[in-house]
């Protein structure tokens, strides 16, 4: 034979060092060069520092009421102060640690049953898939800020029911994405010859094709994290977010918008633009990741 | 022999009168991330009004690039930096916005690659070809009669039923003769044939190429055709310039270029493809070492010299000059070396290898005997494959051929019972019948049937490294664990010349010759007994099929394993396969030794698809062409199931009884009601003697 | 279609009578003595076996009688469609009002992919569909409807008004609703047509020589809206019940406030009618959307009557 | 001092008649307590005015909002109120935002007096008989039913009759009421009860007169009548209802022409309403969420003073807080007037830990205020060994209640408590704030529940239900109290037929719940309501009734 099989194509350049992490890195790189995507990560970061070190930060504590009533934004109080004295900004960079705690634990429940349902789905197909889809269906059909309402209210406002709740119905909507990616690559010979050297079926759909399927599922869950921001601010908007004490940011929103109208704008603009710049940052992280993606 | 610059103005043509189609020292980069990437690196050619002008290459070297160019119609990430492109003399890069579209109206038209989807889905094909009329200034009712008028001369049989019809409900052959009356409809100076039949199959691609053939006496139009299947551009061009790496290393008349290459790239490529009916025990095929450069690489002074057996110090420092050959500045080599062409060294001979024919004493290593396989569609009985009569020998290759739907796959996977065979086939192993599907196999079972795939980037996990690959079929396959698999995987890698760096890396950073390797790789991995190669270098490169072929030979010479190998590749079979089975809808028409089946006499299904083949070396053969399309197989004619097809069918006999498949000579079998010796009169073929038997 | 509508009967009524436990409990309050309850519970049948009120609630699901509310006693029928039909007026005008907008921001976008007018656009959305609506919705009150007067705070129009009047009523809550659809229909749109503009059909139409907007109407568009339209549909079902927010900000008697109210009231009649017929709208909205792109797409329609 | 009619009062005056008067010339009680307990006794203003008059006694007083004098006539008034949430039976109602709807059309026997008191609403005058067991009331003459008609005894005896089996089965049986006259009815009470016309006033909101015929069910909507002072003419429960003037109103013609009440379950939109000029006027809102109102120079606040109260319960009889010193530590930890101005804006009156609020006219408000006092508390904890006593507070999430506990957690702080905030829904917090009363186990007090957490008191006419419920039988005894002597007193008040007679046990009362403290109650607050500056003439109970017979628009 006369071949030479000693050349090998790598994007771009540089064949020589750590080729086999060439690929995600190629991705990340693209990430990072975008606009979109390094704004995003800032502001989402300045909200991660404030939910981890909101005492640090804040210059007064969220329940400290010994300050003046309704006060316009100052230096002393750059936001201002709330109804019963509270210092706005500090509220607002404690407010923090309950949506990002809250939205990524249901991002991620949510994306991992809908991962496993719509592994099963598209990969088992048959009845399962077919009475699957029809559930699926069925949920798509559900008002989501309502049922997350309709829980909350019946059993009550816990993280957990929250997250629960939030996670439940963002499964059917992962679970449907992913079927999809998975009927795609179940097609694929792979995993024929997978059959064919007699790889069971758990081992085909988790360590066969799910490595292959995580495309769409980290864009999924970029994409459900901006969603559970946006659900869990409207449900503690409609009053089932966390109890008041808590310096939660729909909450804040819900108790004061009438404020606006009276001229104490501080006390809804802030956390609303809060809640606005968490929701931008992680959909602008989830856009870059998205073309990202699906470029590649 | 002279040197001629090569310059602005360079390559005139010697045709009288102002060329079609001048392209002048072209240059074309795409941006990818910020960084310009040249694709053309002074591209110069010219077409004459009339004339056929064929590039061709391996994928990436710009040939389509080139056409494309030529209509400045450039993906939103490409230019042109320099150089000029004129046709009837005007120049297209300088076009303004306006010009341009009434030059695509008037002047220049495209048939492309994939006619299914170069019609819009969601618009009638009337509303389609009409708007190429109106364009042109016709009223509506003028532009409806002058379509239905262009189909009719594209040989559409029934114009006004396939003006009503959507795209997708015709036949691929039917698409893209619509997308050739749309192009001929403004009677072009310049038409740009892109790939026009890959795609197709091989009676469907005839067709259209004898259309093309025919279109072309009627028009002037100066042709450029761009086809990786030299056999096409052969049989319909010309001239030809061959392409690499974004330059045009080889031009002239195609018998000339195609009969006695001056280029050591063109002699590479050629020698790569099997031809002249030989076969692998007589010599392996030719392959040009290395792969071919990335658009935008930085390359060396000859684009070629990394790959090139002629190559030494002066062409690594000087760029070669153009060198026109017998005087003719439209038959030029880019080599310095233009004189050593003879030196390139040819082929290695073939491998031996042994068969041992299945007998009565000594089983096949795989015997299927009435297998069959019933699809269900909506409650129909779709049946795909009908009563399948199969014997494969130790070290035997049998060649599948057949067009696309005539059930060459569905037979390869009944056979590794991927989709279990229907009940009451048998299918039996070294003569010990096993499970229709591969489920129910034993390890063992299993380990001896294992598959090629057709295309490596579906079939190799493109998360997994090759390590991991090959070492989890090791493992699964031979029970074989820890560093002893790793041991043996790291063996099977060097016996199928992959080093240990390919191990650690991705499929995706593999080309898609080693990537093809690695799945043969994982198919050997188990020492199995026979292996299913589902046109296993379709999606190659010549020269790299030929080095896939090579290899899959060596390791039958090695392993005495035996192949089904399925392709609709006429070549590659003849090379690569002792016997043959012809499939349509389903069924062995026939079936034969290698040699029997091409020089006939043939079932006249298989006449048609050998006289399909575009020779790249010019042979003439006897056409018989078919008409339509597959027959669904839901629905199969009654009779002979290829009769409405078959050129040669008797009526009342053929549309009413189902032949038999009867051997015709030893081991040769066919399925037809036209006696074997009145097929050789039909054909003009000798019969064997019959002390042949 | 009846199978889903089963599924979601079912769902719905796992949701709202196996969660809440007591009803009669929760309706009448902690302090009501427990005899009252009982009787409460009595009377709306929730003392019954499950499965018997499961079949009760199955049979009022496909004969869209779903009872009395327990609050005010009042036809659930009567109450859900009153505030549909109020919903679908808010809706039907901010579907007015965004579609063509986005539509034809979505184009320009994709026309002019990765220039700077591309770069507003794709991030307008982005930010108009990340900020909850109900923020959006209390600005544009305070700003409007207080400082300058234009508008309404409540935004339900009295019962004599005539359409101009009406529109004075429902632009704002209808605007605060637009803006939350601008990005989902602009970036869906922007999308679609990049995919067709990049399509072998568009470059074909390119070189038969026709203009640049003989190539986008004709060919382009057809083929490019059809994830728009899929949106659009999903969309309706939750225009319709899902912007809770919008009209509770603007005190909007529609769908979505009838059912905040029912979940604050613990009205299961009237959650179970408003939810299942936000979940019919939303499979009737997709079913319509489905019928859509089959019209403009013949491959699906034929296809699937092969 | 000059003479005083007596004749003025128009039928011959009992022994708790003459005793009050007696005692207010003597100046034995106040001039408001004297308005007060007249009313609930079923004297007219106008006679209760002359004997004031009489004594010269003229402080400026009246619970309404600016004079009716300026108040011009027409006009529609828009008001935001709460979505009814039950239908408009008069009889089956059971929320604010009916009751809103209701009263507009259908009149108590006993209207809202000042304070806690009554006033003669479709009863003219009410007196008990001499142990307070049988009630007489005379019932106005010449009102009209809406939908035609005249009032009679006989609606009133049939309205009773209906009640009988309702919320006021434990007070009277099916035919206790009788028609003297056309306009007399007898009502003879199962036990003694010297405040009863307080279950026929707004204090008992379903015990609207209704005409004899309108059966047990009917809604208002279908059968649009009343006495009111405007009529009902349309209804929907999604939007809002709207009443025009009733002409012929027994009270004189109501100066608006017209009434929309426009509904919304949410209090912010109320208020946007408010600002935004498309309502005039709001039935209720408290001072949390409703500092934009507070704070708006377009529109006047009124408080509403009553009896309504949040209580801190501690368990007296397990766990943390059953030495009394611990829970005086509590009391005297927390900053009453730093609550109810930071919590409420100041708007209430500050608390001693006892339910009897001083709109109560046997309120002792010679008791000495508890104030805060951080030293004693530590001292007191020390003593019983729970310094650094570290509980969860059990609160429910509404209104200021949150707020309230943020605020006691950091006073608490102070006296080295440390307390956790357990804040829920109140879905979820009626579920297990106090277990339902077993009352085999009377007097043990309720069963499990709770240690220690805040729980909320609406505003009553008398204080029965806080010194029963709460301090006694154990049905919301949060605080598993125990105390034969505080049972006494409540039964010595409850046996009391005359306000003298409750004035001792109720000081009685408020002396052991102070000393006792198992309940901590930082305030009383007001009810508040608002309405543009251009209105004037509405008066409110902060119970959901929005009197607007006088109200108008000033200019």
């Amino acid at each position: 034979m006369t071949d030479h099989p000693s050349s090998i194509v790598v994007p771009g350049q540089m064949p020589d060092v750590s080729e086999r992490k060439q690929a995600r890195r190629e991705n990340w790189r693209l990430i990072r060069r975008r606009p979109a995507f390094l704004i995003g990560m800032a502001i989402l970061l300045v909200w991660v520092v404030c939910a981890l070190f909101p005492l640090t930060i804040a210059p007064h504590h969220p329940l400290d009421f010994r300050t003046g009533l309704n006060q316009s934004p100052s230096w002393d109080h750059p936001f201002g102060t709330d109804q019963t004295g509270r210092d706005v900004f500090s509220r607002v960079i404690a407010g923090a640690r309950d949506i990002l705690r809250i939205a990524p634990a249901a991002a991620v429940l949510g994306v991992l049953f809908g991962v496993i349902l719509g592994m099963l789905m598209g990969y088992i197909r048959g009845w399962f898939d077919i009475i699957a889809s029809r559930i699926v269906e069925s949920f798509l059909a559900l008002p989501v800020v309502l049922v997350g309402l309709l829980a909350v209210t019946t059993m009550g406002n816990s993280a957990w029911v929250v997250i629960g709740v939030v996670a439940a119905l963002f499964t059917p909507i992962v679970a449907r994405t992913v079927r999809a990616a998975v009927l795609a690559e179940r097609e694929l010979d792979y995993v024929t010859s997978a059959k064919l050297r007699g790889e069971s079926t758990m081992f085909i759909m988790f360590r066969e094709i799910l490595p292959n399927v995580m495309g769409p599922i980290v864009v999924e869950l970029t994409v459900r994290l901006g969603y559970a921001v946006f659900t869990v601010a409207t449900l503690s908007f409609l009053g089932a977010g966390p109890p008041p004490p808590s310096p939660d940011w729909g909450s804040q929103v819900s108790d004061n918008y009438s404020s606006i109208v009276s001229g104490f704008w501080w006390r809804t603009f802030f956390p609303a633009g809060a809640i606005a710049s968490l929701v931008i940052s992680v959909n602008m992280i989830a856009d870059s990741v998205q073309s990202v993606m699906e470029a590649s | 022999m002279t040197i001629v610059d090569m310059g602005h103005g360079g390559a005139r043509s010697a045709t009288a009168g102002a060329p079609a189609l001048e392209v002048d020292d072209l240059n074309v980069v795409y941006t990818v991330r910020g960084i310009d990437r040249e694709v053309l690196r002074g591209v110069s050619f010219t077409v004459a009004p009339g004339e056929a002008f064929g590039l061709v290459g391996e994928s990436g070297c710009g040939k389509s690039t080139t056409a494309y160019a030529a209509l400045r119609y450039l993906p939103r990430n490409g230019k042109i930096v320099s150089g000029s492109v004129r046709v009837g003399g005007r120049d297209v890069t300088a076009m303004s916005d306006a010009a341009l579209q009434e030059f695509r109206a008037r002047e220049a038209s495209m048939v492309y690659q994939d006619p299914a989807q170069a019609m819009n889905p969601t618009l009638r094909v009337g509303k389609q070809v009409v708007e190429a009329f109106t364009v042109l200034g016709h009223s509506a009712p003028d532009a409806a009669k002058l379509a239905l008028e262009a189909l009719r001369k594209v040989r559409i049989a029934d114009p006004e039923r396939v003006m009503d019809r959507y795209p997708f409900q015709l036949s691929g052959g039917m698409q893209q003769r619509v997308v050739i009356a749309m192009a001929l409809a403004c009677h072009p100076k310049l038409l740009v044939l892109d790939e026009p039949t890959t795609g197709l199959d091989a009676t469907v691609e005839a067709e259209v190429l004898d259309l093309v053939r025919v279109l072309r006496q009627e028009t002037d139009a100066a042709v450029l055709m761009i086809a990786h299947n030299l056999g096409i551009i052969r049989s319909l061009c010309d001239r030809v310039g061959v392409m690499y790496a974004g330059k045009i290393v080889e031009q002239g008349p195609s018998a000339e270029v195609f009969d006695s290459p001056q280029h050591p790239y063109t002699v590479g490529l050629l020698r790569s493809l099997p031809r002249h009916g030989v076969r692998k025990t007589e010599r392996s095929l030719a392959t040009i070492p290395g792969i071919l450069p990335l658009i935008g690489a930085h390359l060396p002074t000859c684009v070629f010299v990394d790959r090139c057996p002629l190559a030494d110090d002066k062409c690594r420092t000087e760029v070669p000059p153009v060198v026109a050959l017998e005087g003719d500045p439209n038959r030029f080599s880019r080599c310095h070396h233009v004189d050593r062409i003879a030196d390139i060294p040819e082929p290695e001979p073939g491998v031996p290898i042994t068969v041992l024919s299945p007998s009565a004493d000594q089983p096949g290593v795989l015997e299927l005997s009435h297998i069959s396989k019933t699809f269900r569609q909506r409650n129909h009985a779709v049946p795909a494959l009908v009563d399948v009569e199969l014997e494969l020998g130790e070290g035997e290759t049998l060649g599948i051929v057949g067009e696309s739907g005539s059930g060459k796959s569905t037979l390869a996977r009944a056979m590794l019972g991927i989709d279990a065979a229907d009940a009451g086939g048998v299918l039996a192993l070294n003569g010990t019948q096993v499970p229709p599907s591969t489920t129910e196999r034993s390890a063992d079972d299993k380990r001896a049937l294992q598959m090629v795939f057709q295309n490596p980037d579906s079939a190799l996990n493109r998360s997994w490294s090759v390590r991991r690959i090959l070492a989890r079929s090791v493992t699964k396959l031979t029970g074989v664990k820890g560093a002893a698999a790793n041991k043996r995987v790291e063996a099977l890698a060097a016996h199928l010349r992959l080093t240990p760096r390919h191990l650690d890396l991705k499929p995706r950073q593999l080309s898609g010759g080693l990537k093809q390797r690695v799945a043969i790789a994982r198919a050997f991995a188990g020492d199995p007994r026979i292996v299913v190669c589902d046109e296993p270098t379709s999606a190659l490169d010549v020269s790299v099929q030929a080095a896939i072929l090579n290899l899959l030979a060596d390791l039958q010479s090695a392993e005495r394993t035996s192949y089904v190998f399925i392709t609709h590749d006429m070549g590659v079979v003849r090379y690569l396969a002792d016997r043959i089975a012809v499939l349509y809808l389903g069924r062995i028409q026939e079936i034969g030794p290698t040699n029997e089946v091409f020089n006939g006499p043939n079932h006249p299904y298989t006449e048609a698809l050998l006289s399909a083949i575009p020779s790249v070396d010019g042979e003439e053969k006897t056409r018989i062409r078919l008409e339509g399309e597959i027959p669904s197989p839901a629905n199969p004619p009654s009779g002979c199931v290829f009769h409405p097809r078959c050129p040669r069918a008797m009526p009342g006999v053929c549309d009413t009884t189902e032949p038999q498949l009867v051997e015709v000579a030893a081991g040769h079998s066919m399925r037809c009601h036209i006696p074997f010796d009145e097929l050789g009169r039909l054909q003009g073929v000798p019969l064997p003697t019959p002390n042949d038997d | 279609m009846l199978v889903t509508l089963w599924l979601l009967a079912t769902i719905v009524f796992l949701l709202v009578s196996v969660l809440p436990g007591n009803v009669g409990r929760k309706v009448l309050g902690p302090f009501a003595p427990e005899a009252e309850v009982q009787r409460y519970n009595q009377a709306i049948g929730t003392d019954r076996p499950l499965l018997q009120q499961y079949f009760t609630s199955i049979r009022r699901a496909f004969t869209l009688d779903f009872g009395k509310s327990y609050g005010t006693r009042e036809d659930v029928r009567d109450m859900v469609l009153d505030a549909l039909g109020r919903s679908g007026k808010l809706a039907l005008l901010a579907f007015v009002l965004t579609i063509p907008i986005s539509i034809v921001a979505g184009i320009i976008a994709a026309r002019r992919q990765d220039k700077i007018t591309d770069r507003v656009i794709v991030n307008a959305g982005l930010a108009s569909s990340s900020i909850p609506e109900f923020v959006t919705a209390s600005v544009l009150l305070s700003i409007f409807a207080v400082q300058l007067g234009w508008g309404k705070a409540f935004a339900n129009p009295p019962d004599n008004a005539g359409p101009i009047e009406q529109l004075q009523y429902l632009v704002l809550p209808a605007t605060a609703m637009a803006i939350a659809y601008f990005g989902y229909i602009a970036r869906m749109t922007r999308a679609g047509v990049i995919t067709a503009l990049h399509a072998d059909y568009t470059r074909t139409a390119t070189m038969k020589g026709l203009s640049k907007r003989q190539v986008m109407v004709r060919h382009v568009l057809r083929n490019a809206l059809a994830p728009t339209i899929t949106v659009i549909s999903v969309q309706i079902g939750y225009l319709f019940g899902g912007i809770i927010g919008v009209e509770k900000v603007f005190n909007y008697a529609g769908l979505g406030s009838l059912m905040l109210g029912a979940v604050g009231a613990h009205d299961v009649p009237v959650l179970q009618g408003a939810v299942m017929l936000v979940g019919m709208i939303y499979m009737v909205s997709t079913l319509l959307a489905d019928l859509l792109i089959a019209y403009l797409n013949p491959r699906i329609r034929l296809g699937a009557t092969k | 001092m000059s003479e005083v009619n007596f004749e003025g009062a128009g039928r011959p005056l009992g022994k708790l008649e003459q005793e009050l008067i007696s005692s207010y010339m003597a100046k034995g009680v106040s001039r408001r307590s004297f308005l007060v307990r007249g009313s609930y006794l079923g004297l007219s203003a106008a006679f209760l005015g002359s004997i004031v008059a009489a004594c010269g006694d003229d402080e400026e007083g009246g619970g309404d909002s600016g004079g009716a004098g300026e108040v011009k006539e027409g006009g529609t008034l828009r008001v935001a109120s709460q979505r009814p949430g039950s239908p408009l039976d008069p009889v089956g109602m059971d929320n604010l935002g009916t009751y809103t709807v209701v009263s507009t059309c259908l009149e108590y026997l006993c209207g809202p007096g000042e304070g806690a008191a009554l006033a003669p609403m479709l009863a003219e005058e009410w007196s008990p008989n001499d142990d307070g067991s049988v009630w007489t009331f005379k019932i106005r003459k010449g009102v009209k039913w809406h939908d035609g008609g005249e009032l009679t005894a006989a609606d009133v005896v049939a309205t009773l009759d209906r009640l009988s089996v309702g919320n006021l089965a434990a007070y009277i049986v099916e035919g206790a009421a009788t028609a003297v006259d056309d306009s007399t009815v007898q009502v003879t009470l199962n036990a003694p009860d010297g405040q009863f016309p307080y279950q026929l006033s707004v204090y008992n909101p379903q015990s609207l007169i209704t005409p004899a015929d309108f059966a047990t069910g009917t809604v208002l909507n279908d059968r649009k009548t009343g006495t009111g002072p405007f009529k009902l003419e349309s209804y929907d429960s999604a939007i809002k209802a709207v009443f025009v003037r009733n002409d012929e109103y027994w009270g004189g013609k109501p100066k608006l022409e017209k009434v929309e009440f426009i509904f919304s379950d949410d209090i912010d939109t109320q208020i946007n309403g408010v600002i935004a000029g498309e309502a005039d006027a709001i039935v209720l809102f408290a001072v949390v969420g409703g500092d934009a109102l507070l704070n708006n120079g377009d529109v006047t606040v009124e408080s509403v003073k009553g009896a309504s109260h949040r209580q801190l319960w501690m368990n007296t009889r397990e766990g943390n807080f059953t030495d009394v010193r611990v829970r005086q530590a509590v009391a005297l930890g927390i900053d009453r007037q730093q609550l109810l101005d930071v919590v409420l804006q100041g708007r209430g009156v500050i608390g001693n830990d006892h339910p009897i609020a001083p709109t109560y006219e046997y309120f002792d408000a010679s008791q000495a205020q508890r104030t805060r006092d951080i030293e004693k508390a530590k001292s007191l904890l020390a003593e019983a060994g729970k310094e650094g006593l570290a509980v969860t507070m059990f609160v429910p999430d509404l209104v200021e209640i949150p707020q309230l506990a943020e605020l006691m957690q950091s006073q608490l702080k102070e006296i080295g408590m440390d307390v956790t905030l357990n804040v829920i829904s109140t879905d979820t917090f009626y579920d297990s704030w106090c277990k339902v009363y077993d009352s085999t186990n009377e007097p043990a007090g309720c069963d499990g529940g709770e240690e220690f957490g805040i729980v909320d008191y609406g505003n009553r006419g008398t204080p029965d239900v806080y010194l029963v419920k709460a301090y006694s039988t154990g049905e919301w005894n949060s605080a598993h109290y125990v105390s034969e002597e505080f049972r006494a007193a409540v039964a010595a008040y409850q046996a009391a037929l005359t306000v003298e007679e409750r004035k001792a046990p109720i000081a009685e009362i408020q002396r052991i719940a102070n000393e006792d403290v198992p309940y901590v109650i930082p305030y009383f607050y007001d009810s508040l309501f608002a309405y543009k500056k251009n209105v004037a003439g509405i008066r409110a109970t902060g119970l959901g009734h929005f009197y607007l017979n006088s109200a108008g628009f000033t200019s």
